[in-house]
Formats: structure tokens, sequence, C-alpha cells
């Protein structure tokens, strides 16, 4: 089934439906707003939001997960990850920033086997943008409200009910299962859904973002990394709540007489990323780290991947404790 | 993962540690040899010269360490290890004893161009304990069954002083070895020391190595590296002829965990070993 | 009438002068932020760019947290690298008292730095008024003189509050003690002390001790150690954290709450006699971590059975330094 | 099952006592060469003074497993840096409060002065904190998650 379309108010069958099958993630309200959870027996999604504070790219590549436990046999036991899951209400940012993530952790040899797990065993469902938020730059790095990339199915909030459209094979067949819950939409929902596409298309906050790249390319020694890095703290919440900065670290725990080897996400902006048991660091300074995040983002992945690593989701605007805009620096690299 | 490649890169493989030796006076470098303990394991392990590998401590973490054995030398791998007061790595695999079992991860990245060199003179720059992998390349082409493949090999290596060179009974037996000039400097001599004294730029200098028909591989911290260019760019090597080694922090070695980047290159994996060609056009240096 | 015009061109009046005359080198200020609910550090070097400066309830800011930058000569510095060392600093009450505390620790020289007090009357709490908003994001933001607060939305309404409503919690408990050893007073009143001081720390630990234990996983459970906390804080101003020692591993790399706990109770337990309350560290936390309620636990502590706050005199011992013979007492295990 | 509230089942308690290397250490080596029985689980660790031991010392035995901690200084006056004890005991009372006000019991963590000629005192401290300790059961609070 390519589309289809259902009342809100019947949304949840939609989950009961699948039997228990998959794990479902979903938009769900809790004492700090809406967030990404698993959506339990009872619990209803909202959609009333506009994005959850921290990406989902949590569900693909954990914040720190047990990649094997080992003793001193060194005999490592792998855990690699079977849950099947349904990601519900994403926004196509953050759906087609997983396409970012495939392109390091799955098109990238080796293949990350813990990743790769993680997304076979997945269903993406993105919740097109009605109400962009004003931090929103999608439009000005290639995305858009109601892009698809990255997406198995996109589903547009049309008031009372919700239109589903399969974008991938593994969409396609979801759909075929909810076949019998969803009803053929008419032209008029067809009509609203574009229109609605089109208006929150028109609010999103553009940029110049012409040529980044290749501008980037002579920006190496440019005086705004020293000037910009002046307020920056060296913290890690920008690279934490991005739904695509990807770098990790691989450390031990020892648990009793048993190692747990655990990779967490670790982050170019902290000092000691870099450096190296000699004393040596490359990047010991903050200026250096902050054109790292920036470089790697829009110059370093262009090259090597032929894509920007930024999205346009807006959280780091949002989440800077000092108010480093990256559409700032957007614009002053594009000078 | 794909069904037909069964091979998690994140994976261990275990190794018995047979053999240790502290390489110089302070004690804090250590030669480790180090055999499998799967049959498969060893079979599935091949490397070339320059690789390194990441060397697995339980409890304590990995390291990425430059192997020091030579490709051909069948059935174990060696690495020497500096150990830092710092780092929980080195510091654990120092304590540990021959007989204790450790996991070995690779081996990662590219190696020194071996087949390219074969023909021409060959001038090997080393300074520290940064020699390792040097060392393994001279192993290789001083094999009997390499040996004819290159022509003069020098080999210029320095340390701080006379007891923190390494490899010290391989050097004496260089030394006494014919189609190998073997040039051994120290930053400063003590009173038993009777060789030459200087840094190693300065005696690559005095040295003045032919880049006629030459490549010249170059390793050390990153403060000789620097003033070791020069002398040999003045000489007149080219800069895609001189080859060196770089290191950075690493956790993957598969281009994954993106600490090591410099520029859009990642050292664990189009690296450990670039030209200085290439470096010079990459935007962040070694340097 | 509290007139932040007048403050803020008394601000920029003296940055003008403090440049021009060559007394510093620096000014470590506010500028106007990227979106309408931020302001900024901004750092001023020339006489042109203290126009910049501004002044305004949305300077939360703890600036001081940059001195240590400019006094201090680590062996990263690079040549260039050897700043202004004389640095001239926009600061509030609480803001003060951080920069005592690093004259205190010798982590800055008292005579290198020129403290230009202005009279506060509490900060606004963003996430208050995002609150009180329900997700209608604020385009313009203005204060008038009785302290009103007159905002547009992007929707174009426009909305007014008193400024009350919106203080930080730092703000509506703050103590107002301050030193008196200031360089530059701007002129003007501050704001009353407010007696509720530590009414939510002794409503905290009035709860039952399983309340109290499962408020704190709930809100350590938010951590994504992305260590924003440390970062904007002042007092953290350690070369090498505990949490990043690897020798030995006080912390451990994988988020197993435990880890995460023994953080945060490590971080709070180092604020004792340090911390002022200037709540740095809770406006930094991109997951809305109520960081404020232990460490001020930690605050009250220290001022009850030791008598001390934290950044009013520069001479007097840490608490830590010291004991007295009442101290902790039922305290000792006896048989 | 929540990882910091995992308990170590239904073993014995493990007690950590943290001794100085003076008064409690010798005290300790009186209380077993004067067979003053004391309970086999408690692992004694040595530390050149309490004066020495941090907060964080404390936070990681709970967290490695200890049901207990128990950390020993000399009387005040005894110490033979003088103040160490008593700067320890500013210390303490910051972490043992900051500890119980998050929700930790406070018998988990003790503190007490003790003579070197105290043996069969040591013996009867231990025991009492191993019997407190008992009385609340496996430690499952800031306890990391078993492999």
């Amino acid at each position: 089934m390519e589309q289809g379309i259902i009342k809100k108010a019947d949304a949840g069958e939609l989950i009961a439906v699948l039997g228990g099958k998959y794990i479902v993630y979903g938009p769900v309200k809790d004492d700090e707003g809406v967030s990404l959870s698993k959506v339990g027996d009872g619990e209803d999604i909202t959609f009333e939001y506009s994005n959850f504070n921290l990406s989902p790219k949590g569900l693909f590549f954990p914040q720190s997960e047990v990649i094997y436990t080992y003793d001193d046999s060194v005999e490592a036991k792998e855990s690699l990850p079977e849950e099947r899951f349904i990601v519900f209400g994403i926004r196509p940012c953050d759906a087609s920033a997983l396409l970012r993530l495939d392109e390091v952790y799955k098109k990238s040899s080796p293949e990350d086997p813990y990743y790769i797990r993680r997304r076979e065993n997945a269903v993406i469902i993105s919740m097109a943008c009605k109400k962009p938020c004003q931090t929103c730059f999608c439009t000005s790095v290639g995305e858009g409200p109601a892009a698809k990339a990255g997406a198995d199915v996109i589903a547009f909030d049309l008031d009372d009910s919700l239109f589903l459209e399969a974008c991938t094979k593994k969409g396609e067949q979801l759909l075929d299962i909810w076949s019998k819950l969803l009803q053929e939409p008419d032209s008029a929902v067809l009509e609203s859904k574009q229109r609605q596409a089109a208006s929150a298309n028109g609010k999103v906050y553009a940029l110049n973002s012409e040529g980044i790249t290749q501008k980037l390319q002579k920006k190496f020694e440019s005086p705004i990394w020293k000037e910009i890095s002046q307020r920056c703290l060296s913290c890690g919440a920008c690279t934490f709540i991005c739904p695509t900065c990807h770098c990790f670290g691989i450390n031990d725990e020892p648990c009793g007489s048993k190692n747990r080897r655990v990779r967490c996400w670790d982050a170019c902006m902290f000092k000691e990323f870099g450096g190296e048991a000699s004393g040596h660091n490359p990047r010991g300074m903050i200026d250096q780290r902050l054109r790292q995040r920036i470089m790697h983002k829009f110059l370093y992945t262009a090259e090597n991947f032929g894509d920007v690593f930024c999205v346009g989701c807006g959280r780091c605007i949002n989440r800077c404790p000092v108010n480093i805009d990256i559409r700032e620096i957007i614009t002053e690299g594009t000078q | 993962m794909n069904s037909g490649d069964p091979v998690n890169p994140y994976l261990p493989r275990p190794v018995t540690i047979k053999k240790t030796a502290i390489e110089n006076e302070a004690g804090d470098i250590k030669t480790f040899d180090l055999v499998f303990c799967n049959r498969e394991d060893e079979e599935k392990f091949k490397f070339q010269c320059g690789q390194f590998a990441m060397l697995s401590m339980p409890g304590a973490g990995e390291s990425p360490i430059g192997i020091a054995s030579s490709p051909l030398d069948e059935g174990l791998v060696q690495f020497t290890v500096k150990r830092y007061p710092t780092g929980a790595v080195t510091s654990a695999l120092h304590s540990l004893e021959e007989g204790s079992r450790i996991g070995l991860r690779g081996p990662f990245g590219n190696s020194y161009p071996m087949k390219e060199m074969e023909g021409k003179n060959v001038i090997i720059v080393g300074g520290g304990f940064a020699f390792t992998t040097l060392r393994s390349t001279i192993l290789y082409m001083l094999h009997k069954k390499n040996r004819s493949k290159y022509n003069d090999i020098t080999v210029i290596y320095g340390a701080r002083s006379p007891g923190e060179l390494i490899y010290k009974s391989e050097l004496a037996k260089w030394e006494k070895q014919s189609g190998i000039e073997m040039v051994i400097t120290v930053d400063r001599g003590d009173e038993t020391w009777k060789g030459r004294e200087g840094f190693v730029p300065t005696v690559v200098k005095d040295v003045s190595p032919s880049p006629e028909d030459a490549f010249v591989l170059v390793c050390g911290p990153p403060i000789m590296l620097k003033f070791t260019m020069l002398p040999l760019l003045e000489l007149g090597f080219s800069p895609d002829r001189i080859i060196t080694s770089l290191e950075r922090r690493m956790s993957c070695g598969i281009g994954k965990c993106g600490r090591c980047n410099v520029g859009n290159k990642y050292v664990c994996k189009d690296g450990p070993v670039f030209s200085f060609k290439q470096i010079q056009e990459l935007p962040e240096g070694i340097f | 009438m509290y007139s932040m015009e007048k403050i803020a061109a008394e601000i920029k009046e003296s940055a003008r002068d403090l440049i021009s005359g060559k007394r510093v080198d620096l000014v470590i200020g506010y500028e106007k932020g990227s979106l309408a609910l931020r302001s900024r550090p901004c750092f001023v070097s020339s006489v042109e760019d203290a126009g910049k400066l501004v002044w305004n309830s949305l300077c939360t800011n703890n600036l001081s947290v940059y001195l240590p930058r400019y006094v201090q000569k680590g062996p990263q510095k690079r040549k260039e690298d050897v700043k202004p060392v004389r640095v001239g600093i926009v600061a509030k009450g609480c803001d003060v008292r951080s920069i005592v505390g690093l004259v205190k620790e010798k982590q800055i020289s008292r005579e290198n730095v020129v403290i230009i007090r202005v009279p506060c009357r509490g900060v606004i709490d963003r996430a208050k008024v995002e609150t009180q908003l329900k997700g209608n994001e604020v385009n313009e933001y203005k204060e008038d003189s009785s302290e009103i607060l007159h905002l547009t939305t992007v929707a174009g309404e426009e909305k007014t509050f008193s400024k009350e409503q919106f203080l930080a919690d730092a703000c509506l408990e703050c103590e107002l003690a301050e030193p008196e050893d200031v360089d530059i007073r701007i002129s003007g009143t501050a704001k009353q002390t407010f007696p509720n001081r530590y009414e939510r720390v002794r409503e905290f630990e009035a709860k039952s001790r399983e309340e109290r234990w499962q408020h704190f996983k709930k809100e350590i459970s938010k951590c994504i150690r992305c260590n924003a906390c440390r970062q904007a804080c002042p007092n953290c101003f350690c070369k090498s954290c505990f949490a990043e020692q690897g020798k030995p591993r006080w912390v451990g790399a994988g988020t197993d709450l435990s880890n995460t706990m023994f953080y945060h109770i490590g971080r709070i337990f180092h604020q004792a006699g340090r911390c002022v309350e200037c709540d740095a560290c809770v406006r930094a936390c991109p997951m809305g971590i109520d960081l404020r309620l232990f460490t001020q636990k930690m605050v009250k502590d220290v001022a009850e059975a030791f008598g001390y706050i934290a950044g009013l005199s520069a001479e007097e011992k840490p608490p830590l330094c010291e004991f007295g013979d009442a101290d902790g007492q039922g305290l000792i295990t006896t048989l | 099952m929540d990882s910091t509230e995992k308990g170590s089942g239904d073993k014995e308690p493990r007690v950590v006592a943290i001794v100085c290397s003076w008064c409690s250490s010798i005290s300790a080596e009186l209380a077993g060469s004067g067979r003053n029985q004391y309970p086999a689980n408690v692992r004694v660790v040595r530390v050149p003074c309490a004066g020495r031991v941090d907060a964080l010392y404390i936070v990681k035995a709970l967290q490695n497993g200890a049901d207990g901690v128990l950390v020993f200084g000399c009387n005040p006056g005894d110490c033979h840096y003088l103040s160490g004890n008593l700067l320890a005991r500013r210390r303490f009372a910051l972490i043992k409060n900051l500890l119980e006000y998050i929700g930790v019991e406070p018998e988990r963590v003790q503190f007490s002065w003790i003579s070197g000629s105290e043996g069969s005192r040591f013996a009867a401290l231990v025991e009492k904190v191993v019997e407190d300790v008992k009385k609340l059961g496996p430690a499952k609070k800031l306890v990391k998650a078993d492999v």
C-alpha cells in the first residue's frame, strides 16, 4: 500500500494492530514537554510538539552501549541489538540525518554491526512540519519541512486526520499491515497536504549557504574561529543534541571479574577528545575545536560523502549556553 | 551485518604475551612478543610494514600501537610500547607478566610504499621510540627474500640519550652488516658514549643522503618531523617521496569514531602513512 | 524607576573609558543575542565595539567563567594567545562573588580585573517564558522601566507580563550579600533580598527518603553527560577534572546511571564553599535538570554548619581548609 | 531492572573500612592479634591519614558494591598530621548530609575516632556498622549494574 488516511483519534489502533511485534517510539507527553519515548499500553501519542529536545540518533547510536563483554581470557561476547522497532513522528530533518549516519556507519567499509542491526530493524515514520520553529533552517541545507529523505513513511498532520505516504519498500510493507485501518485519500486530502507542505516551506528561515563547502576550504586560517570561540565554553551540548554528530569513544568498564566494553558518545568540543597519553593534543585550543566541528559538518563530510552533516534542525542554536548560532557561522563562512 | 561477513570489527582476538623485553634504561619502553591463542585468528592477521593494531587490556581499554615486527616473521607479532604515567592502557600492559592474555584487533591503516620503493635507495629517519614501524620495515627489507629488491639502505636513528636507544642488539647487528649504513645519534651522550651527538635534523643535514632514486621514511615526535622536513627538502627530496607516519588518538581504527581526522582524512584509515605532499595539502598538519 | 537604557549607556561609557584610557585590553559584557530571548557574552577590545554592549533582563551568563582564560598561561598556549591580561568585566552581584572566588583560589589576579558592577534586579528564565507561551515563540522582546515585559510572538501577537513572573529561581532566592570590592559601580538600585531562601531545599529535606531518591534519580536520568554544567561554572576551573581522569578512572564512561550519579555527586560536592548560586549550570543544561536543588543543599549546609558564604571575601579561608570544634555534631559513630 | 537499584543479592553485607596508617590501622591490627572477633566481611583499606580520604572514595565504594563504608580517624588532637582528622570531619559531614539528601541511607556511611590502643573497640565499631547495614539489607542505590 502506498498511501492512506486515518482519523487521528484512531491512531492508537495502528499500534494495537502491530501486536507487539514492534516496539513503537513516538511523541509522548511528560513533565518536561514532549519527548520521543517508548509508547506503552494505554499511552497516547501527541501531535502537539515542534521537535524533540534530543534527536532520535540515540535509537540507532545510543549514548552508551555495551558492545561486548569479556574477561581476562579475552573471549569477547558481543551483544548485538535484536529488537524491531518503529520510530513514529520524528521530523523530516532528523529522518534525513539518519542518511548521514548511514554514510559513516553503513556505507563506509567496514560496516558498523551495531548500527546496521538497528537500522535494519527499524521503520521510520517521519511527521511533516506544519509550523517550523524560529531556529529551523532546513531548507538552507537541502532539506525541507515535508522532505521524504530518510523516512520509510512520511505522515502529514491534517487537523483531525493523519495522512500516511510510503517512501520506501519497507514503508509500503508497513502500510500493508495497516491497510485495513487506512482509507484511500481523496483529492481534497492530497491538495490540503500539498498546501500544508508549501506553506511550511515558506515559513522556514532562509539563509545564504550557497557554496559553503567550497568557501570553507579557504577559511581554515580565518580569524572567525577565534572570534566565535571567545564565547564558546567547550561543552558538548551542541554535539550531543545534534542529529548528525557521530563521534564516539570506546572504553572499558570493569564490573566484578568481567569487563564491559562500552561505546559512548564523545565530542570534538571536549578538550580531552584528541589528547594523547603522551600529552600531545592536536586540538588543545577552543578555536581549533570549534573549527573542527564546523569543518567536519560542512567541509570534510561534504568532501568524503557529498553531503553536509547539518540538517537545519536548529537544536544547537536553541541549546547553546552562550548563544553560538550556527546560522551566523554559515553566513560568515560564505562571505 | 552481512550474513556472509561475520566479522565484527570491534572484537579483539585473544593473544598471549610470550615474551617481554625492556628496551631502554628508564624501563618505560617494552617490547611484547604476542602469539595468537586461536589459529584462525593468526591466519587472518596479515599485515604490512607501517600498519598498526589496537591492543586491548581487559579493564583498561584499547590503544593503537604500531606493529614492530616484520610481516615475514611467522608465529608472532611484536609491539614496542611506551608507558605513560597517565595512560591507563600502557600502564596496565607494562604491569603484565609473560603468559598473560590480552586482546588484539587489526591490522589497521595503510602501509609504507614497499612496492614503490623497490629498486630504489631507502633512507630511514627515526627518532625516539617512534622507531617501531621503521624497525619492521628494516627487518622486512633486510630479509633474504627481499634484500635484492631494494638498493642502498641508510638508517639515521636518534634518541635523547644512549640509554633511550631501543632495539640495541639489532642496531649493533645492522652496524656490522653490509648494504645498510647506520647513523646513530643521541641528543646528549654520556661518559661511555663514543658515537655521534646531535639532533636528528642536524644529522640528516650532515649525512646529506642523495635524493636520487630514493625514498625517505621519517618517523618521530612532531617536533622532530617538523625540523627534519626542511633539510630533506633542501637536499632535493620531492615531497611525494618523503613518507611519514602520523599519530593521533583513536578509538575505533576503522574510520568511524571521528577522533583521528586531519582535514577530511582519517589517520586510522587513510593513514597513518602519508607522504609529505599529502600532508602539505591537509588543512591541519602534523606540526 | 530602573532604566535599562541608562544602565546600558553607563556600561558602554565605562567600557570606552577603560579601553581608551588603556586601563584594560578587553571588556567582557553582553550583546544582543541571535534570538529574541537571548543576550550573549560579548568581547570588546575597541572603543567602537563598545557600542555593541547591552543591558537587560536577558543578560544571564556569568561572565567570570572566561576570566581564567585571560590571566592564565598554560603550557598549551600558543605565542599569539598570550592575550591581553587586563580585563574589564560586567558583573551582576552573583558574578562579582564568583570573581572573588576565583581570586581566592588564585585562578586570576585581582589587579588584572576591572569589575564593572551593574545593579541587578534579576534575570529572566527563558524556560519559564516558553512554558507560559506554550510553544508560541517570541520574536521581539521589550522591557519598560516599570519592569513590564512586552513580548511579540512569531504570530504577531503582543503580550505583556510582569518581569517578576519569569524571574530565574536563582534570582528569586538571591542573597544579595556581595563584596564591596568593585571598581566601577553603575548607578541604579538592585532588587531587594527575597525571604524564601532555601525554601525548596527544606521542602525536599522534609520528603521521605524514597521520594528524595526517586526525584534525584529522575533528574539525573535526564543527563546526557555533555558537561555543560561544569563548563559554564566559574568554579569548575580545574585543569583536569575528576570526571575525565583515566588513572584512576573515577567516572565510568558508560551511561550506567550510577556513573552519571557519581559525576553529579562529585560536581555538587566540589561546589562546597564555592557555589554562589548564579545558576550558570542550570541555564547551561540542555536537558533542564534541576541542578539547583542539589547544589543549593551544599550552599545551605556550608552556611549553616560552618557559617560560610562563598564569594564575599578573598581573604577568608575556604571552609574545607578549616575546621571548628563544633563541626559534625552527631556525625561520629560511637558505641 | 533499574541499574542503580541492583543490589548484591542476599550475600553477607560488604563493608569497607578506611583506616589511617596510624591510630586506626594499629587498632585494626590489635583487634586481629588480640583475637577480638570482628566480621570477616570487612575490607580494610589503609590510607596515610583520614584527611586523605576524598568524599569520592566513599561514593566510589558504594558504587562498586559496598553496602557500607566506615572511615576511621585518630581522636581529635591525636592526628599525626595535626589536623587531618578534623579537616576530614568537615568533609564527611557534608558528603554524609548530601548522600542522605539524595536518599541514601545515612547508616551506610559512618565515621568514627579511634586510638591506637583500642583493638576491641575497633572490632566493636566494625561489628556495629555491619549490624546497621545488615538491618538495611543490601545497598541498592548508587550501585553499578552487573555485567
